[in-house]
């Protein structure tokens, strides 16, 4: 089988945009330099640059971008693949990184001619680690790198959790380890059993084969199952909070907004590209129930935290609830295809504008704290005036959590509150409903007291630097920019959907 | 006849299973689990996967087994055993096991006909990297990228161990791994057994090519004999800040890289090999990977740094 | 009964074990001991898969063999990673690492 | 000739499994550690050479008989210095018999 | 003449298992240290058996990998004794 085509360069980026951030990391791990942040971020702008070429190509040649490792065609080789969803997500997933890294210059910058110390360098090369597990996760086409990919993930997110090195947050990171572990190995049975059943690993062919037997039905339940306690879902969540909340600042940000992501689009691409159709509607109802428990249980207990860092990581899981709502939706709809339906435009959009709006709160939550030297809640007192900026992109991001205009997060929750009421799914639209109440009430409670007068006594706020609030902001901004996006499918969401080239 | 055998081999690998679960002691349960790899790799014999058996036995017997051996003999005086959850939960747990595995009972036992293969394509296209050994072909050609990816996973997880380090060790060497008994039994077999064992390794790795064995089960081997000399106190956990010893952790993975790019250049595709000089290529690919294999799996068994650098 | 079939038939209850392991076992080197054995059983499916594929000359389909061993190397390094975590963590003074829920003021900012 | 060969093969590994099951048996009725040991140690490493003896006209190629040689080899040496490490481990943590 | 060999095998590994069992029940840790010593010469001969049996050499690297394995998990398991006490709680030194 000689390669049968000549690459295309646009397919010569998707290399790129896996092994960048990889080649990255060796880098800073082979040079013990003193100064990781030198390599991390111009690797994190040119990595950003490869995500913005492929989804422009991508949009341009409206079909999607594909790369055949070594020539090898599937099922014997390993295929990248950027459809309209991938492109999307890749250039989201860099934006992010890149401006958490401008923003963690303020936390892991080394002091020059020092020796090596090991938050920064730990730091920034496990960020570069993420960026390849989460491009991996984007853009392989086949279920067992995609299992590489997610370990990947693990590898890079554990140890950014306990980077800080107290016995509560090693606590979490274990915790985190070992459902992430469980996870895997599930998932990993379930590629065994499709192997077995299928003889191929590769989605697009198995999108062609899938019965709608025993063998896929344990095999995709098992996967599912292994991929909802990695994402967080209810019951599954509890490792989740204290991880994202104990990990620094920069950190949880990509943790809340990329890595809970990752396995959720595999849950997406398994039910829409490899499960054999229809689903069963019972397996959608299920994953929406559940999803729905998150949205309620855990905006009720973002209510009831102290702490801010941990309100935002219950927030977290709620939003996460969210994205298992599509599936009821999309089966409920007359659409003729899942991407053509608004249900599952909603549940990108949701994807897409949480991402934004949470990455925007947790950073705005670390200077918060850096600025008052705490983050409970209920002291927040003057940080208004302290940190006015953070406070200001803390609401916007805030008002993408509720659901309200102008922000991303309001076409999002409209979207899929149509799809509800469209489908008839009404305890749905219930739920979507009573979720943006219970956001507005844990929001409206930090915002509030961030505007009360210092309580007496309270050690004066510090300053933090201006360009790491601009940062923060705009973030928050592009949460916002997404609510001008108009109410409807996208065709752009739609290129190379459903094995179509 | 020769089912006799796999059914002695089952009965014990589940007893061996069921002892790991339930023993009380930790240790125990260890040492059943290291007897489970054992048994693995008999398992692996028989179903003809050799290069699965050499790296089950390495690894099952070898490394995990250490790494769990060294983190009891920690824990022990530390960590109480913990307190098993109440009748109720056991039940749930067992019965939520019970279904797990029928259902994956149900699947082994109904399988499809044919039974789905790339065998036959593997086979068609291994000329093409001339190679005998059809699984290093997967490995190191047809899935490459799963291979590249995953010596990313292992430098991520010495990064990862490295994190645990306490701010003030970072740069130093982590615990040693002598044993507190000195033992002139010890001493004799750190120092007659890793020359046998370097020559093991080497050869696994070369036979690699067209004969089960290849860069994994090399490189534990070779890590295999690194780390009992460190055990014997023969050889000293190297300091973490060492620019030698990062070099060695990169350099396979950095060789992989680069030969994937040169694959573009050469034959039109990221880590394509040209068919003339496909064998050489992957020849030294496996080679440079084995040598970072065998300092990561040691690094990832000795741990994080447990003491300050040297001036 | 063919060996693959007992061999598979073994993996699940490898599989049904381990998992009971590591919903049992309040201590975490038991549980990563117990997704030790799952792991096992999970390969061991790969393991039939490829014996029963076997063809064209070969006693078992390769590629099944190689994910075995992609997957072995993770799952020691996954050990590696989790044991390190659970020793560091009793340096840092934690009496019992029993995976309790932590308070919620149990975590500075 | 292949008679005699397939004769030698079988006298010699059934005598190894003799000693195998001698050891075994020493396993299963000795008194406390170090006896097993002893048990375990003589009789499987004999055991182990009788088969290597036996199995040596069987083997195809000249190369497949020096790695059964140097197992038998290595296992000698290798089950040496392990007994002696499991007898000083014996000895600091049991009361001598 | 394979089936004289697998026979043996079957039998090693029957021999090897009924030890296994007193090693695992065994009343003191040294009984363990055994175990893994056992597999090694047990499996070893297991794989040569089989190699021999099923005409499959490569099996014999693995007898050769067990081998050389079998004598660095008996110094791991010595290496996992805990130093300060002993299972029964008494002080050693």
């Amino acid at each position: 089988m000689m390669p049968a085509q000549v690459a295309a360069p646009d397919g010569v980026l998707l290399i790129l945009a896996l092994m960048l951030p990889s080649i990255g990391l060796l880098a800073i791990f082979v040079l013990g330099h003193s100064r990781p942040e030198r390599i991390a971020l111009p690797v994190l702008a040119a990595n950003l640059a490869v995500a913005l070429i492929v989804a422009l190509q991508v949009g341009h040649s409206g079909q999607a971008a594909t790369y055949r490792l070594g020539g090898w065609l599937p099922p014997l080789g390993i295929t990248l693949r950027a459809d309209g969803l991938s492109a999307a997500l890749i250039a989201m997933a860099a934006l992010i990184l890149f401006v958490v890294a401008i923003y963690a210059r303020g936390n892991f910058a080394s002091k020059a001619g020092g020796s090596e110390s090991r938050q920064p360098m730990v730091f920034w090369t496990l960020l570069l680690g993420l960026s390849t597990a989460l491009n991996t996760v984007f853009l392989a086409q086949d279920l067992f790198s995609l299992f590489v990919a997610l370990e990947l993930l693990t590898f890079s997110a554990v140890p950014l959790v306990c980077l800080e090195g107290s016995r509560e947050t090693l606590r979490a990171a274990l915790r985190y380890l070992l459902f992430a572990l469980a996870g895997s190995v599930l998932y990993l049975i379930g590629v065994a059993l499709l192997y077995g059943a299928y003889g191929t690993l590769d989605i697009a062919s198995l999108h062609q084969v899938t019965r709608a037997d025993r063998a896929t039905s344990i095999a995709l339940g098992l996967m599912i199952a292994g991929l909802m306690a990695k994402a967080a879902l209810f019951p599954l969540h509890l490792w989740l909070p204290p991880a994202h909340a104990g990990a620094p600042a920069p950190a949880s940000a990509v943790l809340s907004a990329l890595v809970v992501k990752a396995p959720f689009f595999l849950i997406l691409r398994l039910w829409f590209d490899v499960a054999p159709q229809p689903q069963p509607v019972i397996a959608g109802t299920m994953l929406a129930a559940l999803g729905a428990a998150s949205i309620l249980v855990c905006s009720v207990l973002a209510l009831r935290q102290a702490r801010l860092k941990l309100m935002v990581a219950y927030s977290t899981v709620a939003q996460v609830g969210y994205l298992f709502l599509v599936f009821p939706l999309v089966m409920g709809s007359e659409a003729a295809v899942p991407w053509a339906s608004i249900g599952w435009t909603g549940g990108v959009l949701q994807l897409v504008s949480h991402a934004f709006a949470k990455a925007s709160m947790f950073l705005a939550a670390g200077l918060i704290a850096e600025a008052m030297g705490h983050d409970r809640i209920d002291d927040l007192g003057g940080a208004a005036e302290a940190v006015p900026i953070s406070i200001a992109a803390f609401a916007l991001a805030g008002l993408s959590l509720m659901g309200l205009p102008p922000a991303g997060g309001f076409v999002a929750k409209v979207m899929l509150l149509t799809a509800a009421v469209v489908s008839a799914n009404w305890w749905i639209a219930a739920t979507i409903l009573a979720g943006g109440l219970l956001a507005a009430g844990y929001v409206f409670r930090v915002i509030g007291r961030a505007f009360a007068d210092p309580a007496g006594g309270a050690p004066p706020p510090k300053a933090v630097a201006r360009s790491r609030e601009l940062a923060v902001l705009s973030l928050a901004g592009v949460a916002l920019l997404l609510g001008f996006l108009p109410l409807q499918p996208f065709a752009y969401l739609g290129i190379g959907q459903g094995g179509m080239p | 006849m020769s089912l006799l055998v796999d059914l002695v081999l089952v009965a014990l690998i589940l007893m061996a299973a069921v002892w790991t679960v339930l023993v009380r002691d930790r240790r125990d349960a260890v040492i059943a689990f290291i007897v489970l790899g054992l048994l693995l790799s008999l398992v692996w014999m028989r179903l003809y996967a050799v290069d699965v058996a050499l790296t089950e036995a390495a690894v099952g017997g070898g490394a995990t087994g250490l790494v769990l051996l060294r983190a009891c003999a920690r824990l022990l005086p530390v960590e109480a055993e913990g307190r098993l959850p109440g009748p109720g939960t056991q039940i749930a747990a067992g019965l939520l096991s019970a279904i797990a595995a029928a259902g994956l009972a149900a699947v082994v036992l109904s399988p499809p006909v044919p039974y789905p293969s790339l065998a036959a394509l593997a086979a068609e296209n291994i000329h093409q990297v001339g190679l005998g050994n059809p699984v290093t072909a997967v490995l190191l050609a047809y899935r490459s990228l799963d291979t590249l990816l995953e010596k990313v996973v292992l430098v991520l997880a010495v990064i990862g161990v490295w994190a645990l380090t306490p701010d003030a060790f970072w740069g130093g060497a982590p615990g040693s791994l002598k044993s507190k008994h000195a033992s002139g039994a010890l001493d004799l077999l750190a120092r007659v057994l890793p020359p046998f064992g370097i020559v093991v390794g080497i050869y696994l790795v070369w036979n690699g090519a067209d004969h089960p064995g290849g860069t994994f089960q090399g490189g534990t081997v070779l890590a295999a004999m690194w780390l009992l000399m460190m055990m014997a106190d023969l050889a000293d956990p190297p300091e973490i800040r060492l620019k030698r010893l990062r070099r060695l952790v990169v350099f396979g993975p950095a060789v992989f890289i680069a030969a994937g790019f040169a694959g573009i250049f050469m034959s039109g595709w990221f880590l394509s090999y040209p068919p003339d000089y496909a064998k050489p290529i992957i020849v030294a690919v496996e080679a440079a990977l084995a040598l970072s294999i065998a300092v990561i799996l040691g690094l990832l068994v000795a741990g994080p740094a447990a003491e300050p650098p040297k001036r | 009964m063919s060996a693959p079939t007992l061999y598979g038939l073994c993996a699940a209850a490898l599989v049904g074990i381990g998992l009971f392991g590591l919903i049992l076992h309040p201590t975490p080197l038991r549980k990563v001991i117990s997704f030790n054995l799952v792991g096992c059983g999970a390969f061991l499916f790969f393991g039939i898969a490829a014996r029963r594929g076997a063809g064209a000359g070969f006693a078992g389909d390769p590629i099944p063999q190689a994910l075995v061993i992609t997957g072995i190397v993770v799952a020691f390094a996954a050990t590696a990673l989790a044991v390190a975590l659970i020793l560091r963590m009793l340096e840092a003074g934690a009496s019992t690492v029993d995976a309790k829920p932590l308070p919620p003021d149990d975590l500075s900012p | 000739m292949s008679v005699v060969l397939d004769a030698f093969t079988v006298i010699t590994v059934t005598a190894g499994l003799v000693f195998f099951l001698a050891g075994t048996v020493g396993l299963l009725r000795f008194p406390d550690a170090l006896t097993r040991l002893h048990a375990l140690t003589k009789a499987d490493n004999l055991g182990l050479g009788l088969i290597v003896l036996g199995l040596l006209p069987q083997c195809p190629d000249i190369t497949s008989a020096l790695k059964l040689i140097a197992i038998w080899v290595l296992v000698q040496f290798a089950g040496a210095s392990a007994s002696q490490l499991i007898a000083q481990f014996v000895r600091r943590n049991e009361p001598g018999p | 003449m394979p089936e004289f060999l697998y026979a043996a095998a079957a039998l090693v590994l029957l021999l090897t298992g009924l030890g296994l069992m007193r090693m695992l029940w065994g009343p003191s840790p040294a009984d363990r240290l055994m175990a893994a010593q056992l597999l090694g010469t047990g499996g070893g001969a297991i794989a040569l058996l089989i190699a021999i049996a099923s005409g499959t050499m490569a099996i014999i690297d693995i007898a050769l990998t067990l081998a050389l394995l079998a004598a660095f998990a008996a110094v791991a398991l010595t290496l996992g004794e805990p130093g300060t006490k002993t299972r029964a709680g008494e002080g050693e030194q």
